[in-house]
């Protein structure tokens, strides 16, 4: 059989999706989370539910959305809710399996910085965009899922910002804030348990909390992940290679972006 | 005029950021911005909070996060049965709210139909509120469990057609991913942007004039 | 079996009170009934607390009322921001909550319509559920922004026909009236009480045998 | 003119009817208050928002409803909310106008006992059906209406329970409850601004907030007025007599009841 050419983002998105299972229940970013969940939907997870972050729950659109608004995720959802109603009774009460986020900037302890870099809070250098829902899928998800593409900019040694939180020892040293105790609350899910980039896999090690190569992927090498890295990347002794995409997978992808591109009038997301 | 505007989420839909809005962050142009920044699970809170005659709402909200250092909307509580500590979060209370909806009857009741978002929560927690519809008809017609929105909590109600625009209104037309596209460029450089907003904002009338002023081809779109 | 029961609201429409709950609290037949008392807000807020995975609920509640002097579920708290002192009810986690619906579809997500009462939290708050539906059906066909609840968070769904009786189910039957008033006197003596309750409901096998155990004219009317 | 026959129930809502504006936002209790605000909502109030606790919003029942959860509330109301959004963002903001109550019993500064009678907590001589949404309701509206007959078992100098608290100085001796601040927070609204009967109607001093006679209906005596109250009765200086019911009152009313019956099977309310 001839070897199928793919993207790195490509093997990155099909990664992601392999892992998600029929029976979960997951809250779902725009974007690259949004592409692998909507991939394992169309592939061996029919009927895994997708929650956007709008209200509609089980959302089963047939092109990626644009945004958490769009009018095709409110059709064909199993139920509408306000937006209110889904943080309170449906994240907030630990009912999501996966919280499936994307990110800006994280840290090795798998801390999300999607606030600013570079100078101070009130003037930053580079603003981010902003929290959105994430530091309460962060913390309320059983688990929770990262995928980023991997680079010394994106995955770095320490955040200048913490706006989601992972294992957060990477901030032990920071000073308790007085007015509030968020510092010394736990999570009440498992925190962020992978990592997946267009490189590898990564996840904590059960000791420190710290991402440690898991995975690579075929044709990226131990050195190049390395070199993507912005912290001293450890690796687990038995680093597994993904297994590459199958035909019927990369089709399924670029069907769903092909779809996607059609239904909105141009391409939305990097593949 | 407002001296304090709060902005619940921006984005461009399949774009990305909003140029305009990090400009003004990093590079104070205008005018410099001052920001107040709250999750959105925490802005759900605080509207409900506001709608609700209270003066605060409790979350489990920041676990970790950075946010609340640079906050001081945001404090914490401990629950009087179990000695938990909780994020308390200040009720919003707007001046104004400004929705848009599909449908008003005459006497002013509002039929919101689709994704509701924090629609009718920032209606309940503002001083005023005024709403567009698509249209204004007889008879509301709404379907058993629909999300209606009373007359005597709204203060105007204005027929707007098309006055979700760019975005779309759920039942009567899409959203213009074209103009979202185009916008990343237009606003990306202050001279485009601001010859656009002469163009099409400042030097036109009102409403019926923005949508004449846009080249031929959008808006024509049905759901 | 459960040790603990609770009631959000004991009445019969249009009748009035029930008389056996008074007889276990007035006389405690047949057994001392324990109760701890809540106003309809603070129960709405509990079930509300529990469905939102908090240990407590805020509310303005009881100002002036004796019922929180008899009640340790009710404490209050103080606002961060105002230092004003509002009520604490504790929230509301039951074992089971069983609810009647009109349908549910076959993968056991279930639309309820008309008035929803306390019934999404009380389903949401709770460790199990069991929903009672009047038909399972392919497809709900649930219109936009119905109360649909999904079936990730139900336990059981069970197919009974006309499992509201003597109350109405929206869209599919009326209350009895005529069973409402009979109860009234059926229920005010403990002896009627006991023969009627061996005669329908221990005597019978199932639903089915109770509703075949009423006299003819019953739960035939359709709404 | 004939002298039209009425009975004392019948002045009663209608009493209580006249004075619904048809601009008010009205949270209805069951059975009396009901039957006046329907009536209202019939003759001069067409507009009048009637809410019910079970959600429904801008109810227009053709027919006076047995319970809060009858199916033609919700198919008539303007809008169905949940429960605990009624309360919340409906009732609890101070939207309400009115509060229009009924009452198992009063004392003179309008508080309600609908609780117990007699014995202690725990063991009561009488059992009442207990809080309901009253205690709420009773605080949280802008004004609050009550409306029951009146004998000494229903007017009384004291109550053995405050269930819904009025101006609560009949309390001013009782301890105050250490876990609650119940007893020091202001109530949002003004309180209960009339109570009407079936021999007249009260309304409070505005400086000692004692419940006090403000007007009689035709036929009913002052000494009949006294004598069916459980304290001193206090008179106001100008005591009104009712206007009697008008033919176009009474005909509403007891056709209001007549379609009532017909849709119920049998007769429902005193009248």
């Amino acid at each position: 059989m001839p070897e199928l050419a793919y993207t790195s983002i490509e093997i990155m998105t099909i990664a992601a999706a392999r892992r998600l299972a029929n029976s979960m229940v997951c809250f779902v970013g725009i974007g690259m989370p949004s592409a692998a969940a909507n991939l394992a939907r169309n592939l061996h997870a029919p009927d895994v539910v997708l929650i956007y972050e709008s209200g509609t729950i089980g959302a089963k659109p047939s092109v990626l959305p644009l945004s958490i608004g769009d009018g095709e995720l409110a059709e064909t959802a199993d139920g509408i809710v306000s937006v209110p109603e889904l943080f309170r009774y449906w994240l907030q009460s630990g009912r999501v399996d996966v919280g499936f986020l994307g990110a800006a900037q994280i840290d090795k302890y798998g801390n999300i910085n999607t606030t600013m870099i570079g100078g101070t809070y009130a003037s930053p250098q580079v603003r981010l965009p902003g929290a959105g829902g994430a530091p309460e899928i962060a913390t309320a998800s059983k688990e929770v899922w990262i995928i980023l593409k991997q680079s010394k900019r994106t995955f770095v040694e320490k955040l200048h910002f913490i706006t989601s939180a992972g294992f957060r020892q990477g901030q032990s040293s920071a000073p308790k804030s007085a007015d509030t105790a968020a510092d010394c609350r736990p999570t009440r899910g498992r925190g962020p348990t992978i990592v997946i980039t267009d490189l590898g896999i990564l996840i904590p090690d059960p000791t420190t909390g710290e991402f440690t190569l898991s995975g690579i992927h075929p044709g990226a090498s131990l050195e190049q992940v390395r070199a993507a890295t912005g912290w001293d990347l450890k690796v687990f002794p038995h680093l597994e290679t993904t297994p590459p995409p199958t035909a019927v997978e990369l089709a399924a992808l670029r069907d769903l972006h092909a779809r996607t591109d059609a239904a909105h009038g141009s391409s939305i997301a990097e593949r | 005029m407002c001296n304090q505007t709060r902005i619940f989420l921006g984005g461009n839909p399949g774009v990305g950021s909003l140029h305009r809005f990090r400009d003004a962050i990093q590079h104070g142009w205008p005018i410099p911005l001052e920001i107040e920044e709250h999750s959105h699970a925490d802005m759900a809170a605080r509207y409900q909070a506001g709608a609700s005659g209270l003066p605060f709402a409790v979350l489990r909200g920041y676990v970790g996060s950075d946010i609340p250092k640079y906050n001081r909307s945001i404090s914490s509580v401990v629950c009087p049965f179990t000695g938990e500590v909780l994020t308390a979060t200040r009720a919003l209370i707007p001046d104004v709210a400004i929705i848009h909806a599909q449908k008003a009857d005459r006497k002013g009741n509002v039929l919101i139909q689709g994704i509701l978002g924090i629609q009718k929560e920032a209606v309940l927690a503002s001083k005023r509120v005024i709403v567009t519809v698509e249209e204004i008809v007889d008879r509301l017609a709404a379907p058993l469990n629909a999300c209606v929105i009373p007359s005597w909590v709204v203060t105007y109600v204005s027929e707007v057609p098309g006055g979700a625009y760019p975005s779309y209104a759920h039942g009567y037309y899409q959203r213009d991913n074209g103009f979202c596209r185009a916008w990343d460029e237009i606003s990306r450089d202050r001279v485009t942007f601001l010859q656009w907003m002469r163009e099409h904002i400042l030097d036109t009338e009102d409403f019926a004039g923005f949508r004449s002023s846009l080249p031929q081809g959008t808006m024509v779109s049905n759901a």
